[in-house]
């Protein structure tokens, strides 16, 4: 699974890695980052992921040649 | 990445997302239409201070494609919701100076309640749904992501936001 | 006529009341300052139709030196409250074609919220207040002043008026 | 006492004239005024006064030489 990171992820993960572990939905695949980097869980509760056509909530079952977008906030103000 | 054919393009023929300097004042020049009696125009500047911090610049990302289709989304809702005969909006992405414009939105409509009404909800959404993301730069030389919308601190749904009011004098 | 000179200068370097067309692109132009986070530009446009009529095209008169004064007085009282970086207002007299602008507002504040909301101020002080006033032509050949505030009809004192509500959707 | 009147009042009065009788106040002009032209009733209470350096009420003191600026219901919507 292809993960691509934006904005202030950035500084927890690399912009654009892949994940060899079946994933199969996004509170799994947070499970997985938090293994990359434990200080990234106050960041990711205020993500939103998209995959291809849209934003996906848990409920969305992941494939693994899936390419998952994390969204931090947006720029606000 | 994510090709951008993924994504319907927007429904008015300009670039949502930009790496070059918006062109606010082509834009208006553009911007009448003879059924509209009113024309809003925001620009969003880059501001020399933010919270008390002397700022140098500022650097915007996005992801493209996502963001070309929640801007056209909204701007598709607006012109329906206010029966606006113009609505558009572009973001500018990279190094963004001093008094350069990173956000422009137009609205046109018949009588001006529609056009003002419009142009805040379209940038209100912008600024908190689209991933754009802002990182400033300061004069010291460090630098900070941020600044973001922290709308799910109240509403607990990240896809949740709360909108600004009409500003009371003060 | 009373001479200009009996009305104080407008805060502003503008000219309120003009003749000739308003350039309303160069007045967006030179209208950014370092500590402005957002402008908002409204430009009130000639219509092709009022309330089911054809609209050929408007004419605008004002009281020239009464007119300047109190545009003057909205635009120091605004810029005063919202802490304005720049507030500008000019009125178009004389001939206005359809699609031409008539009036101008431009405020620039640190946040939106307070440009939007002295914007929307200021247009609706100076249409209800300002002694200027439309002569409408229609395509018929008639003519007819007014679509003029009728606030007092509500509030019983010509002096006194009702100002816009934001919009809510269709 | 010179008079100036704008915009749909002109359809009323010639834009400029000037009046002979002595005119104390507001009241006393209008009065003077639907002397002149009886249907303008309507157009006149909906009408500012102003003299040089603004607006007037009736409590002001209009003196021989003032000239009156009549000022209908601004443009507005």
């Amino acid at each position: 699974m292809k993960i691509h990171v934006y904005a202030a992820l950035k500084e927890y993960f690399t912009p654009e890695f892949e994940l060899a572990e079946p994933i199969r939905n996004t509170d799994e695949l947070k499970i997985c980052l938090l293994a990359i980097n434990a200080t990234a869980g106050d960041i990711l509760k205020t993500c939103r992921f998209a995959v291809e056509d849209g934003f996906i909530d848990n409920e969305f079952k992941l494939k693994e040649h899936d390419t998952v977008i994390i969204i931090p906030p947006s720029s606000g103000g | 990445m994510i090709p951008s054919s993924s994504f319907p393009p927007v429904a008015e023929d300009n670039q949502a997302i930009s790496p070059t300097p918006l062109d606010i004042v082509a834009l208006l020049k553009d911007a009448h239409h003879p059924g509209a009696g009113a024309i809003v125009l925001f620009s969003g500047e880059v501001r020399d201070n933010n919270r008390g911090r002397e700022v140098a610049y500022l650097e915007y990302e996005s992801h493209g494609p996502l963001a070309t289709k929640m801007m056209g989304d909204i701007l598709r809702e607006a012109k329906e919701k206010w029966k606006l005969h113009i609505a558009l909006a572009q973001h500018r992405v990279g190094k963004v100076a001093i008094g350069e414009s990173a956000v422009v939105v137009i609205t046109a409509s018949a009588h001006r309640s529609e056009a003002y009404a419009a142009n805040r909800y379209i940038i209100d959404r912008i600024k908190h749904e689209a991933p754009i993301w802002k990182c400033e730069y300061y004069t010291d030389g460090t630098h900070e992501w941020g600044n973001n919308c922290n709308c799910q601190a109240v509403t607990g749904d990240a896809a949740k936001h709360i909108y600004g009011e009409p500003a009371q004098p003060h």
